[in-house]
């Protein structure tokens, strides 16, 4: 794996300053989940920002403090950084009171990427529960915009209720796609819901699925990628196939805080996507 | 509210600017005062109980939660009844750092209720936060001073609420010669704002209200008391502390929960500083005399509402002595004498900002503590405050209500009343009836 | 190899306060040995030691006048590199948004004096954390340059140090500028000092020290053997790593999670340690902002907190068994070593005495 | 609330307590006209005669709930509040005054008064949230000035305070000081005690007594036979727990473990 790019470079200036970025839209995607596009007020910083899909930004809030938050826009797009946000707590609150022409601070890109050249000429499948969504719109995103280079792209989303729907617009986007299928589950539908009911695992009962030459890419709760992984590999999928997206306690993102370790692996540096048989044995213990 | 010719009431939901909050009960019949009450009904808290059957050396740090605003003074009592009982002197430099943490909470006292809580009853303010917008400069005199006093009892207590570094025989810790001369440009500074404070305060308006009081204090042959002494008045009393209870009783008065102190042979008496002034004139050092003399006060003051002014003569004279304290100070070999429990009964009287702190403990050999009696200040001079009302009330009978309603809120504040140690809640209700 | 009267240890102090080094060094405080700024060789603890063992720890006389005769105490280096508290930066409100200072500030010239083996040890590890790797800590990195070490070789150890077996002491082997072996032998005190660095060689040119003689290079050796045969407290790292990671549901870590108050004393005390958190200070104004950074354990709930699920190692038994897997275990796959240098502080300090080595010894007995 | 012309307002209430932590804020010297600035006062006995009512956007409470009168008067508080933060021990534990949640109360006011049918009161002293709910609870006997400041400052600037509830240990290690219980042999509470006092009476070479309560996971068994260990008896070491903070559970429980 290429060394992710820095920002600023090792030893230049002190790698926790943030630089200052503008909002320049906020969208709500959903209930209590808003995307945020930013600018850096320096152009040309903007202009360099270099980034790969599955990364994460520091995102700091002036007399707040500072949040991981995967960056979900495509890398070769430059004018735009996307950032979607699911308020919380304390920053991510704060990150809510601000509007259109607000400035933050951003510093990062940091942590590993998705796999998108092992992906390449393969399905991609991918997986999320809630939130989870996220981190993985960037992959959507970059496969949709370059169609040609992968297989079928399949994609499960799980949430709660129908409301938690996030990306209502862009999803109806990716159905338009003849090589995307994009399956839909909730646990408490409502009357309107049109589409499937129960965990997302159920699906892949109903779906024919090419496992071995796919890529897997999840992201969502615990307990969902507990099962999702339990369920594939019993299918046969081989588990250096799976990457999953994790999250951990995070403060620095610089590998010295200490707080987003599991086992070995600092989540902000080998993770936060892990080809799975490589943290395996980490997240299948409790509370490590 | 409301107000007729001839019956008028007037209720107020709180006095403010005391310490802790209790209640206040007049009545008004056809222009005469016939009832004065000063309600204070604390939530008990039992500290005497609480008490028993604990060991001698917790008494400080437990009884210092009765009064967050004086709990220096509840420990010294604490502490020397049971260094009393124990037959343990502390002396020299040990001595000499009590006297100096003390000197911090007066300061800090005294300075908190002159500034924040009294003066703006004679400037008309609602508070000393209000004051500042107009006299910035003033305010931030207090709040310094007040700070400079903090300062003093964190160093020497760890912390100004309820220190930590205190314990019977002296401290956990003592201070180094630096730490202690690291004060002193504050205090001199103190000094000279004490000084100030004494000519503005000496510049208020007071009303016409001389009484003849019975004054209680301590009287020490040397020093100005804060720690040590006998218990004197005016009227002739003259007793060792350990006869305290011979003289002086309490009773529980159906109006309120604290319990009111009686002196044999008077009414009533008044503690503080009005009474450490009156009965220590002579031993307060020269410059503080002439400051007194300057300030257009004599040795005796017998008008409560010129107390302001003694409390900031107190502070002038606490800031001299924790200077002189400071000047001499020689680090003692060991932070605290050895203070080894026997059977017996200990007594222990201070001079809290607010006036004498009486505290009495039976312990036994093993330390553990049969009985407890604590006779805070508040408990004093509740009746002199009652009669003071009667007596003013009268004067300002015709005043809106409004101004008479603040009359009294100014005359109960003139004592400081810490009525924290006590009670709870002070609504203030006048009532005039046919 | 020179050697140095012990009366002439003053000229070391006052060549280096004028070179500009303020000088840390063991000092007698609170019924301890930690580590202060001192004046002179006479505010060493002259004539002290210590008596160590789980959960204790106490200040005895000794016979001689020794130096450096005790072991290692409650402080470590770490305070001087990665002070418990600092400010990362500070925020200004601007009309639009805010602008960012980096408030590093320059460091102040050091010398570290009585820094022992195990010590290098432990600033070379974290070394590896804050310097060596994909980013590097600029405060770290700035302080780091700026210390001159004194290590001294140990000639006392405690009962808690465990250094033998973790290959770290007692003797200075990592980067350092001067290394001292005190030596009391009849009617003699002196101490047998190595350059370890240009600087170290200058410094030692410029005191009045004579060649070592064989006989007093000998003596050296002998200190630092009869030391390292005084120490009896091991620690089997044969494998550990592996026996630790196949052990995670070892009932051990319910045993010594009864034991352990989450206190977080064995981190702080801990020379490797370098866990952090960060807090935003702001004043009453809202204008401005400050960006500090703390010292943190993973003995906390925070530490591990995330939102929807609360602390991920919400037991006592899961933050212990982090910390002791970490220093044992993982911080071979991250950082290329053991993060435990055998100190012993964790055993002396742990208030109810939790001993790493005997925790490792009972999975080793009945692993998995 | 960052409108600068209408400014939050800020009531202080105070129930069986001291005053202490009431003080404690008066003692904010430096900060005291400065937060005036950016809130105002709008109920605070203790300062202040101005009283406007309610509702309040932050109200402090000090002092436990003793009497049948103040279990009504905090109902009444909590609806005028839109934050409601309890300080200090008697308001997050009971306090001092708690003590007497471990006897029976009658026995207490006998000692204390001669004429006990005038004492109104409950037979316990409880923490506020044990009467409503609470938005935040800060510790301490007396609270620390830099934490009462911080928590202000928190809720002005629209944060969570910073206020860690790991073990004094943690905040004693960071200072530097020399442990009094491995050093020097002295009980000390400060394992399973909430960090927040900056580290006052190790500071002073004493134990700490726990006036912060307990902290967020206190193991207060492990610290019984700690200091069982170091030769305290079940007594003593029950007494240790029965302080000012006595009546919060975790401290409550093993202060009652022998006996059961
Ligand atoms: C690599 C990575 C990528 C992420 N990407 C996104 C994203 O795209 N969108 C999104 O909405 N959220 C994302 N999160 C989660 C997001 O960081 C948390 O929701 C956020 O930290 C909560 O902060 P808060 O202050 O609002 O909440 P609080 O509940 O007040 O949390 C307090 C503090 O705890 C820590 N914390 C709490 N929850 C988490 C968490 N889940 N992960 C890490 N630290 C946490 C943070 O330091 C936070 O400041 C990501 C997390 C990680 C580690
Ligand atoms: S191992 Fe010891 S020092 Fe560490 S957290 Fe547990 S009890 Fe505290
Ligand atoms: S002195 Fe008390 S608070 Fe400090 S480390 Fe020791 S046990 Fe903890
Ligand atoms: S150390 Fe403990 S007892 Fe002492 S002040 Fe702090 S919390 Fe209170």
């Amino acid at each position: 794996m290429p060394a992710p790019p820095r920002n600023p470079p090792a030893g230049a200036t002190s790698p926790y300053l943030p630089y200052p970025a503008e909002i320049v839209e906020k969208r709500l995607e959903s209930r209590g989940v808003y995307t945020f596009r930013l600018r850096f007020l320096d152009e040309v910083r903007h202009k360099n920002y270099d980034f790969r899909p599955g990364q994460f930004n520091m995102l700091y809030i002036f007399g707040v403090g500072e949040v991981a938050i995967s960056i979900v826009s495509d890398p070769e797009i430059g004018e735009t950084l996307d950032h979607t946000v699911r308020i919380v707590g304390n920053v991510t609150e704060a990150l809510n009171r601000l509007d259109v022409g607000d400035v933050i601070g951003i510093r990062g890109p940091y942590g590993s990427a998705w796999p998108l050249e092992a992906a390449k000429g393969k399905d991609v499948i991918i997986l999320t529960g809630g939130l989870g969504c996220a981190p993985v719109v960037s992959v959507i995103n970059y496969i949709t915009a370059r169609r040609d280079d992968y297989g079928a792209l399949k994609i499960f989303h799980g949430v709660k209720t129908p409301k938690d729907l996030l990306y209502r617009e862009r999803i109806r986007a990716w159905q338009k796609d003849a090589r995307t299928e994009v399956y839909l589950t909730v646990d408490h539908p409502d009357h309107a819901w049109q589409y499937s009911v129960g965990i997302v695992t159920n699906l892949f009962t109903q779906i024919q699925l090419d496992l071995s030459n796919s890529i897997v890419m999840m992201c969502g709760p615990g307990i969902m990628m507990h099962h999702a992984v339990r369920d594939l590999c019993s299918r046969g999928m081989r588990m250096d196939q799976l990457y999953v997206s994790l999250e951990r306690n995070m403060k620095c993102a610089l590998g010295f805080c200490g707080h987003c370790q599991m086992g070995p692996n600092f989540l902000c540096k080998e993770g936060p996507i892990f080809r799975y048989d490589r943290i395996r044995h980490w997240f299948e213990t409790p509370a490590i | 509210m409301h107000q007729s010719d001839d019956n008028r009431s007037i209720e107020v939901g709180a006095l403010a600017r005391v310490e802790g909050e209790g209640g206040l009960d007049v009545k008004i019949k056809k222009g005469r005062v016939t009832e004065v009450k000063l309600r204070i009904f604390e939530p008990p808290r039992f500290f005497e109980a609480f008490l028993l059957e604990r060991d001698f050396t917790e008494a400080p740090d437990i009884t210092a939660r009765i009064c967050g605003i004086c709990p220096v003074a509840y420990q010294m009592s604490a502490s020397h009844a049971m260094e009393d009982a124990c037959g343990i002197k502390v002396e020299g430099a040990l001595r000499d750092l009590r006297r100096m943490i003390y000197c911090g909470e007066w300061i800090e006292s005294h300075a908190l209720h002159v500034y924040m809580l009294h003066a703006p009853d004679f400037l008309g303010y609602e508070s000393g936060i209000q004051m500042a917008k107009d006299f910035p400069d003033i305010v931030e005199r207090g709040l310094r001073l007040k700070k400079i006093g903090n300062a003093l009892m964190t160093l020497l207590g760890g912390r100004s609420v309820h220190p930590v570094n205190l314990r019977l025989g002296g401290f956990y810790r003592v201070p180094a010669r630096a730490q202690m001369q690291a004060l002193k440009a504050d205090l001199e500074w103190a000094k000279d704002a004490a000084l100030q404070t004494v000519q503005w305060t000496a510049a208020f308006d007071f009303p016409d209200f001389e009484q003849d009081y019975t004054f209680v204090s301590l009287r020490h042959p040397e020093e100005y008391p804060i720690n040590a002494g006998r218990i004197v008045s005016n009227k002739g009393l003259d007793i060792a502390v350990r006869e305290y209870t011979e003289h002086f009783t309490e009773e529980h008065i159906a109006h309120s929960t604290a319990l009111h102190s009686r002196l044999e042979g008077e009414t009533l008496y008044f503690a503080g500083p009005m009474a450490r002034y009156n009965l220590n004139f002579d031993r307060l050092p020269a410059a503080v005399q002439s400051a007194a003399e300057a300030a257009g006060l004599g040795p005796v003051c017998r008008n409560p509402f010129q107390g302001i002014i003694v409390r900031s003569l107190e502070i002038l004279y606490a800031c001299e002595e924790a200077l002189r304290v400071l000047e001499n100070y020689v680090p003692p070999d060991v932070p605290a004498v050895a203070v080894v429990p026997r059977s017996a009964t200990g007594h222990g009287c201070t001079e809290a900002p607010r006036g004498l702190l009486y505290h009495r403990y039976d312990i036994d050999e093993n330390g553990k503590i049969h009985s407890a009696k604590i006779v805070p200040p508040t408990s004093q001079n509740q009746r002199v405050i009652e009669n003071d009302l009667y007596r003013l009330i009268p004067q300002y009978i015709d005043f809106p209500k409004k101004a008479l309603k603040h009359r009294c809120e100014q005359a109960i504040r003139n004592y400081d009343p810490c009525i924290s140690c006590s009670t709870h809640f002070l609504d203030l209700r006048i009532k005039e009836e046919d | 190899m020179h050697t140095i009267a012990s009366n002439k240890l003053a000229q070391l102090f006052i060549l280096l306060k004028k070179q500009g080094y303020a000088v840390i060094a063991p000092a007698l405080r609170d019924a301890a040995i930690i580590y202060d700024e001192v004046e002179t060789p006479s505010d060493l603890p002259v004539g002290w030691t210590d008596a160590q063992s789980p959960g204790s720890y106490r200040l005895k006389k000794r016979e001689d006048d020794a130096y450096f005769g005790y072991a290692v105490g409650p402080h470590s280096w770490k305070k001087v590199v990665l002070p418990p508290r600092m400010k990362l930066w500070a925020a200004r409100r601007e009309e639009k948004g805010f602008t960012i200072s980096d408030t590093t500030e320059a460091p102040r010239k050091l010398a570290l004096i009585g820094v022992r083996a195990c010590e290098l040890y432990a600033m070379a590890i974290q070394d590896t954390v804050f310097i060596k790797g994909d980013y590097v800590d600029p405060f770290y990195k700035a302080q780091r340059e700026k210390l001159f070490i004194v290590a001294v070789n140990c000639a006392q150890a405690a009962e808690t140090c465990f250094c033998v077996s973790m290959k770290t002491g007692p003797k200075a082997e990592t980067a350092y500028d001067l290394a001292l072996t005190e030596v009391i032998e009849n009617k003699r005190h002196y101490f047998v000092a190595e350059a370890g660095s240009r600087r170290g060689a200058a410094v030692l040119a410029a005191l009045s020290t004579a060649i070592a003689r064989p006989a007093e290079k000998t003596a050296a050796r002998q200190v630092i053997r009869k030391t390292a045969a005084s120490i009896k407290r091991t620690l089997d790292t044969d494998g550990l790593k592996t026996l630790l990671y196949e052990n995670l549901a070892h009932p051990r870590w319910n045993d010594v999670a009864e034991r352990c108050l989450t206190c977080g004393n064995c981190t702080m005390v801990c020379p490797t340690c370098f866990c952090t958190t960060v807090e935003e200070i702001t004043d009453l104004t809202g204008d401005h902002s400050e960006h500090w950074r703390r010292w943190d354990s993973c003995f906390t709930m925070d530490f591990s907190f995330i939102h929807g699920e609360g602390s991920v190692r919400s037991s006592n038994k899961s933050r212990y068994r982090q910390w002791m897997t970490h220093k044992l275990a993982s911080w071979h796959d991250q950082f290329g070593s053991s993060g435990c240098v055998g100190c012993g502080r964790c055993i002396t300090w742990c208030p109810p005495g939790i001993d790493i080595t005997e925790e490792v010894k009972a999975i080793r007995k009945n692993p998995a | 609330m960052n409108q600068k012309t209408a400014k939050p307002t800020l009531a202080v209430f105070k129930f069986a307590s001291c005053d202490g932590c009431q003080l404690t804020l008066l003692n904010c010297e430096d900060a005291l006209l400065p937060l005036a600035d950016e809130i105002e006062i709008a109920h605070f006995l203790e300062a202040s005669s101005a009283v406007l009512p309610g509702p309040y956007d932050v109200t402090l409470v000090e002092g436990s709930i003793t009497t049948p009168h103040d279990a009504q008067r905090i109902q009444e508080i909590r609806k005028q509040s839109k934050k409601l933060i309890s300080i200090g021990a008697c308001a997050t534990a009971g306090g001092i005054q708690a003590l007497r949640n471990f006897k029976n109360v009658d026995d207490f006011i006998s000692v204390v008064y001669a004429q006990p049918g005038y004492i109104d009161t409950l037979a316990t002293a409880t923490a506020i949230s044990e009467h409503v709910r609470v938005d935040f609870e800060l510790r301490g006997c007396p609270i620390d000035q830099k934490q009462v400041i911080e928590v202000l400052t928190a809720l002005l600037q629209g944060r969570r305070p910073d206020i860690p509830s790991h073990s004094l240990c943690v905040d004693c290690k960071q200072r530097g000081l020399v442990c009094v219980t491995v050093a020097q042999g002295t009980a000390c509470l400060g394992p399973v005690t909430h960090a927040g006092c900056g580290v006052l009476c190790p500071a002073c070479e004493r134990g700490c007594y726990g006036c912060f309560g307990p902290m967020e996971t206190p193991n207060t068994r492990a610290l019984r036979t700690t200091w069982a260990r170091r030769g305290m008896t079940d007594a003593e070491i029950s007494q240790a727990f029965k302080g000012i903070n006595a009546n919060a559970p975790a401290f409550r429980k093993e202060h009652d473990a022998p006996k059961r």
